[in-house]
């Protein structure tokens, strides 16, 4: 009798177990303006990392959807055809892994069944997340992941806000270039992973193109704690142009180290790193005159017709919502976030409703003018879209130095020696 | 069964540890169907001479022959194979076997493992355990069985393997006399069936009661050898093995007094 | 342990008719979601089961595991999207490049014992992955390989779901087909004891290096299938370090060194891990904490069940059966029943609190 | 190689064995008294970093002051720790323990990162980056330069350690815990509560890398996750230099800066393969490590 009862038992267990695991476990919840009358809802999906690696990126990514979310709920929603629809978006935390990542997207195109997905932060998740996109067909904005081979694998449905990786630090030698013709090295030191690689590569090639010398390029291994002797190679190189393609905190260690060791180059840049408030924050002093770029900053001189209309507006707005001391500088990522949502905006009113495809059509057709800039896609998905290069100014801001038509700043050029500061 | 045909020999076996000598220069002749006890007082290097036979240790010096074949520095899975067969000292059960099973890999690897399947090892095993008498306690995890058990229990794992010589390292340290009775009419069985043995043994009435000579051990070397009696009266012997023991005798009467 | 599983018959019954239920399930209508978590759990298990193998069976903690589910995956990458090969053969290629890498390893490294076994496996997974992140010319460096994926969708959520069972009922297979055999014998022994063993006549090199060659095969597989159905691979992705302590914790919560380990072990890593992420337990939203609880779960079955779960499981079943048969016939009821087996898990789980306490 | 760029690496060398030193040194204890490998350590250098932050951001206190008060609390979390979490374990295999020590990683880290959120912070002071200038080539435009805080941290880390060193050689604590280490059971009759010995080991390995975690925190900048990379790094420093002596911990770190900055200055992408390439070399050749012992002293 016990022995069947334990089979009965076990097999209860697993059942239970199974139902639990398959079926969504809670009604999916998100903020909804309550007692706000609409006459339809759109749900969008994300999985952003909000624990892990990349736990801080995905905050800011997250913070720019909600405040987007928020204004055009305000501003009445979204108008597609002749109703005014509300729009909510699900959240998961990914905890910065691509598997969890991919995990998540299933879940939330097949069982909570959104409408249309947002990226998560980050390259690798952005890549798997994206593959799940396309299989089921339907659009992925994500302004979380720049990494080229992202976009070079024939998918159709996804759609990125920043401009691809290669591109990231040749703003940074036009910029230089322009000031002093006389530069001729440039040393470029380079995390090991794929995004870095992309950025690295495209800087390199640039640089090459404009008659400069790469007199070193190196890479490091993700995760590093010391890049002294990284330093001591470059400095035994003395060049003209530092770039480091990585993270901010790298970008932090190799500033410490530049500082250490004493070497003077006339330009600093980082494809990471400059643009967020952390920069400033860890190295205070050390971070003046460091150049860093971005697709958006505050500084920039777009203006359109969204709710948020100019980019100094989207950041007043982001710094009253989440606080001044959280956003002294507005980092990109929280624009580009935004900018996604926009882009939807844009295509489902111009489809007349949110199907995949027709959206999808008019997400490919985009040419839109906003706080963001231009959003207009590749065939590839891929926004095109100059960067801008920002630089930490002595006076403890961060100023638009280059194009000169979004300039808000002069450029300090070059960066002062180290014992003279 | 013949008296006179070799079995085993070592001839300047050595070991040494760090520059320290644990075992040098030993000679040893073991005959087919011996039984030949080797004593020596702790540290003497008697189952440091047995580890460079059988291969668990590297040997340093010297060389080990067996049925004319030169296997120094064999490894030991190939001198088990050839059917040297030894107990440890601190007893090795695999503890996460039955009793069966333990004896089983013995029957599988050893000298005719080759030829036996796995039911046919389990099938040989129920035989030596039979044999040793334990055959009542082949389901019982090893873990579980008391120290007795466990050394018979090393016993019939060498004894599966179907050695021609076996080492057998203090199997009665820490019986009670009727056990360690029990014991010697175990190994005088073994012997009988045709397996030559050398016997470590503290005990000195077992080695006595089953051994046909004693080969002793002191500092590494070879100090005596000859039959039991005649060994242990040898006054080199006595003073390097026994004398210590007097000695902590008398102390100890000493001290009553 | 091989005679604990004779004993408990009803593990096997209990693991056929979980077996039936996943090979039924899609029949009834999964969930895309349902199709990749099943499927990345049952790749998991395949995972733990090559683990079982070289750290349940033949006791060697080996903490490098995670090369041999990278080589598997970039076998496939680099086959797919470099020569164009089909997918199925690649499979087979990345189990044996898995193997031979191990074998290589294995003949240095399983030397070793203990801890510096372990670290030396994890050494040998960490220098791999910086060596494929770097040896760009081939593949492709840290940016990783793209793949297509198969279409249509329900083609391709069956095609993987049964592929992955399939390869878990392999590993079931494989191990239990070999523990019954001399081999197995010679890996319990090995972890038994190793100089025992040598002595009894096993060449314990050729054992171990076997072993770790057969766990590289499932572990390679499992990453080539992974590389196919994830579609994308990149070094620091599919050489990450928290793969094999995944399979390692499947295998320690399941039970190490059993067949039925690893599966029970994997299903309900699995679940918890994924329930963690969505469930509101009383409406609290875990948010961020999921990670954290995940982490107080390991610890808690650490201390408390460090012998598995169907260890618990068929000790409380065997205790309460002893009890329910001295009791009276009055009071022979299944609630009874339940009661005793609560009290003996309790009984079981203070036991094991204590059991390795100084 | 130029001559300054020989004597910059060297440099490089010597002022990142200190700093490793101590992050190994608590991990090297732990492992060769109670035989566990210990995750939990970078979680306790990331606390420790934390700490000094936390001192000198609110309360203004010179980083390096900061380090006893680092020391002292995470003296005390490693006590409890041991006490109530990991002496469940102390008799179970290698295994159980590695996986709960995984758990609590898992754990601290996260709530670190609840707390302290996933900011990167660093502390920077009036003399953060200045450095000794001890040879210049004002032509070549190179010097050899030696930069305060890390002549600073590589000094209390050479302290520390001899500290240690003596705490372990000398005193009756040092000896319990050593005996301990050799023989627990032995220990146990010469009157040594072994319970209370492995509480205050651990504690001593936790304080340590608290000190460690200080001293990072001066040199680079970390968020709660950064720990994970220096047990890796202490594991092999472990192994190069040998379980079972402070001094051997330091040798190791030696030799694991010295593979670093050479690999860093020639091909710096395959750092870490050198390091663990050579921790396997070492392992299958001389698993006693450069100057291994059996046991603590």
């Amino acid at each position: 009798m016990s022995r069947h009862l334990l089979r009965s038992v076990s097999i209860g267990v697993i059942l239970a177990l199974l139902i639990v695991a398959c079926q969504p476990a809670a009604a999916p919840s998100g903020n909804q303006p309550s007692g706000q009358a609409s006459d339809c809802k759109i749900t969008f999906g994300a999985a952003v990392s909000l624990t892990g690696k990349t736990a801080k990126e995905g905050g800011y990514v997250k913070d720019g959807y909600e405040l987007y979310k928020d204004e055009i709920n305000k501003a009445g929603g979204f108008k597609v055809g002749d109703k005014q629809c509300l729009i909510d978006i699900k959240y998961y935390d990914d905890a910065s892994d691509p598997d969890t990542s991919a995990q998540l997207t299933e879940k939330l195109v097949t069982e909570d069944k959104v409408d249309l997905l947002l990226g998560p932060y980050g390259t690798n998740p952005t890549f798997s997340a994206s593959a799940v996109a396309e299989k089921y067909e339907i659009p992925m904005i994500e302004g979380g992941g720049a990494g080229v081979k992202i976009f070079d694998r024939g998918y159709k449905y996804i759609f990125g806000t920043l401009p691809a990786a290669p591109f990231y630090l040749r703003s940074v030698i036009d910029a230089v270039l322009a000031k002093d013709s006389s530069v001729k090295t440039v040393a470029i030191l380079v995390e090991n992973d794929g995004f870095s690689q992309e950025v690295a590569t495209g800087a390199e090639e640039y640089a090459k193109e404009k008659g400069l010398e790469v007199v070193y390029k190196e890479q490091y291994p993700s995760n590093t704690q010391d890049v002294s002797s990284l330093i001591t190679a470059v400095k035994a190189k003395n060049p003209d142009m530092i770039l480091g393609a990585g993270h901010a905190a790298d970008a932090i260690l190799i500033m410490k180290g530049l500082k250490d060791q004493k070497v003077n180059a006339k330009a600093y840049a980082f494809s990471v790193g400059p643009t967020s408030p952390d920069f400033r924050k860890t190295l205070e002093k050390d971070a003046d005159f460091v150049l860093g770029i971005g697709p958006w900053t505050e500084a920039m001189k777009f203006q359109g017709t969204d709710v948020f209309g100019t980019p100094q507006k989207f950041a007043d707005m982001m710094r009253a919502k989440y606080g001044e001391e959280n956003y002294k500088t507005v980092p990109y990522q929280a624009a580009s976030a935004a900018a996604a949502l926009l882009a939807y905006q844009k295509a489902i009113e111009a489809a007349g409703s949110t199907d995949p495809k027709a959206v999808r059509e008019q997400l490919a057709q985009l040419d839109l003018q906003s706080f963001y800039g231009t959003i207009k896609f590749s065939p590839e998905g891929i926004i095109v879209k100059p960067m801008g290069v920002v630089q930490l100014n002595p006076d403890g801001k961060l100023y638009t130095v280059y194009p000169a038509d979004a300039a808000n700043g002069e450029f300090l050029y070059p960066a002062k020696a180290w014992d003279q500061r | 069964m013949s008296h006179n045909e070799i079995i085993l020999t070592t001839e300047r076996a050595g070991k040494t540890f760090g520059g320290l000598a644990a075992v040098s220069k030993v000679d040893l002749t073991l005959r087919r169907g011996d039984v030949i006890g080797l004593i020596g007082p702790n540290g003497a290097g008697k189952t440091t001479f047995v580890n460079i036979i059988t291969g668990m240790l590297p040997i340093s010096a010297g060389k080990v022959t067996y049925r004319g074949q030169d296997i120094t520095g064999w490894p030991a899975y190939r001198v088990a194979r050839l059917g040297i067969a030894r107990t440890f000292q601190v007893v090795k059960p695999f503890r996460n076997m039955t009793v069966r099973e333990n004896v089983a890999v013995g029957a599988m690897y050893g000298a005719g493992g080759a030829r036996r399947s796995t039911r046919e090892a389990l099938r040989r095993a129920d035989e030596v355990l039979e044999f040793v008498g334990l055959l009542d306690q082949r389901e019982r995890h090893a873990e579980q069985l008391t120290l007795a058990w466990l050394k018979r229990l090393e016993l019939a794992k060498a004894l599966a393997m179907e050695p021609e010589v076996l080492f057998l390292d203090e199997v009665m340290a820490g019986l009670n006399p009727k056990e360690i009775e029990a014991a010697m009419d175990l190994v005088r069985q073994i012997n009988q069936r045709g397996i030559t043995l050398l016997i470590i043994e503290h005990v000195m009435k077992a080695i006595i009661g089953v051994c046909q000579n004693v080969f002793v051990l002191h500092y590494g070397q070879k100090l005596a050898e000859g039959r039991p009696e005649e060994v242990l009266r040898d006054p080199k012997v006595i003073e390097a093995y026994l004398g210590k023991k007097y000695a902590e005798q008398l102390e100890a009467r000493d001290a009553e007094n | 342990m091989r005679e604990a599983l004779r004993q408990n018959r009803n593990v096997v019954i209990v693991g056929l008719i979980g077996l039936g239920i996943f090979a039924l399930l899609p029949l009834f209508g999964l969930s895309g979601f349902a199709y990749r978590t099943l499927t990345s759990m049952f790749l998991l298990i395949v995972t733990a089961q090559g683990w079982n193998l070289i750290g349940g069976y033949t006791g060697y903690a080996a903490f490098g595991n995670v090369a041999f589910f990278g080589l598997g995956a970039y076998a496939t990458g680099i086959l797919m999207y470099r020569h164009g090969w089909s997918f199925l053969p690649t499979i087979l290629v990345g189990g044996l490049v898995a193997a031979g890498y191990a074998a290589l390893i294995g003949l240095p490294v399983l030397r070793l014992r203990g801890h510096y076994f372990a670290i030396a496996t994890l050494g040998v997974a960490e220098a791999t992955r910086e060596i494929v992140a770097w040896w760009t010319p081939v593949t492709d460096g840290a940016a990783g390989i793209s793949l297509p994926f198969l279409k249509p969708i329900t083609l391709a959520q069956n095609f993987f779901y049964y592929l992955a069972l399939g390869m878990v009922i392999f590993g079931a297979f494989l191990t239990w087909f070999i523990i019954r055999r001399k081999l197995g014998y010679s890996w319990i022994a090995i972890r038994a004891d190793e100089d025992a063993a040598k002595m009894l006549g096993i060449n314990t090199t050729v054992s171990k290096v076997i072993a770790y060659a057969l766990t590289a095969f499932l572990v390679g597989i499992a990453g080539s299938v992974y590389a196919y159905y994830n579609s994308f691979i990149a070094p620091e992705e599919v050489f990450k370090i928290d793969r094999t302590l995944q399979a390692i914790l499947a295998v320690v919560l399941g039970g190490a060194g059993t067949i039925a380990g690893p599966i029970a072990g994997g299903v309900l890593f699995q679940l918890v891990s994924t329930f963690l992420i969505f469930s509101k337990p009383f409406g609290i939203d875990l948010g961020q904490f999921h990670v954290t609880i995940m982490g107080i779960f390991i610890v808690l079955v650490i201390i408390f069940t460090p012998r598995g779960v169907i260890d618990l499981v068929t000790r409380s079943a065997r205790e309460a059966r002893r009890v329910h048969a001295d009791q009276a016939g009055g009071r022979r009821s299944t609630w009874t029943f339940l009661k005793d087996g609560a009290r003996a898990t309790r009984l079981i789980l203070a036991q094991n609190r204590q059991q390795f306490k100084i | 190689m130029s001559g300054i760029l020989i004597g910059q690496s060297a440099i490089n060398v010597l002022l990142l064995s200190g700093v490793l030193t101590i992050a190994a040194l608590g991990f090297s204890i732990v492992w060769g008294v109670m035989n566990i490998i210990n995750l939990v350590h970078g979680a306790a250098i990331m606390l420790g970093a934390y700490v000094t932050f936390i001192a000198f951001t609110f309360a203004g206190i010179d980083p390096f002051l900061t380090i006893p008060i680092s020391m002292v609390l995470l003296f005390g979390l490693g006590y409890l720790i041991q006490r109530n979490i990991i002496n469940y374990v102390m008799r179970a295999p290698m295994l159980t323990t590695f996986l709960l020590t995984f758990g609590l990683e898992i754990i601290i880290i996260n709530l670190a990162q609840f707390f302290f959120k996933s900011d990167l912070r660093a502390i920077t002071t009036g003399y953060s980056g200045s450095s000794l200038t001890l040879y210049a080539d004002p032509a070549a435009n190179s010097s050899i330069e030696v930069p305060y805080i890390k002549l600073g941290a590589l000094i209390v880390a050479l302290l520390l350690t001899l500290l240690t060193h003596l705490l372990m050689s000398r005193t009756r604590l040092g000896r319990a815990i050593r005996s301990t280490g050799m023989d627990k059971d032995a220990a146990q009759l010469t009157g040594a509560r072994i319970s209370t010995i492995y509480a205050l080991t651990f504690a001593i390995s936790a304080g340590l890398a608290g000190a460690a975690g200080s001293l990072i925190a001066m040199t680079q900048s970390f968020q709660p996750g950064f720990g994970g990379t220096y047990t890796l790094y202490a594991f092999v420093i472990v192994v190069l230099g040998g379980l079972g002596s402070v001094p051997a911990v330091f040798l190791g770190a030696l030799a694991f800066s010295l593979i670093t900055v050479l690999t860093g200055l020639w091909q710096p992408g395959l750092t870490q393969a050198a390091a663990f390439a050579l921790l396997v070399i070492m392992l299958v050749v001389r698993p006693s490590g450069i100057a291994g012992k059996a046991f603590y002293q």
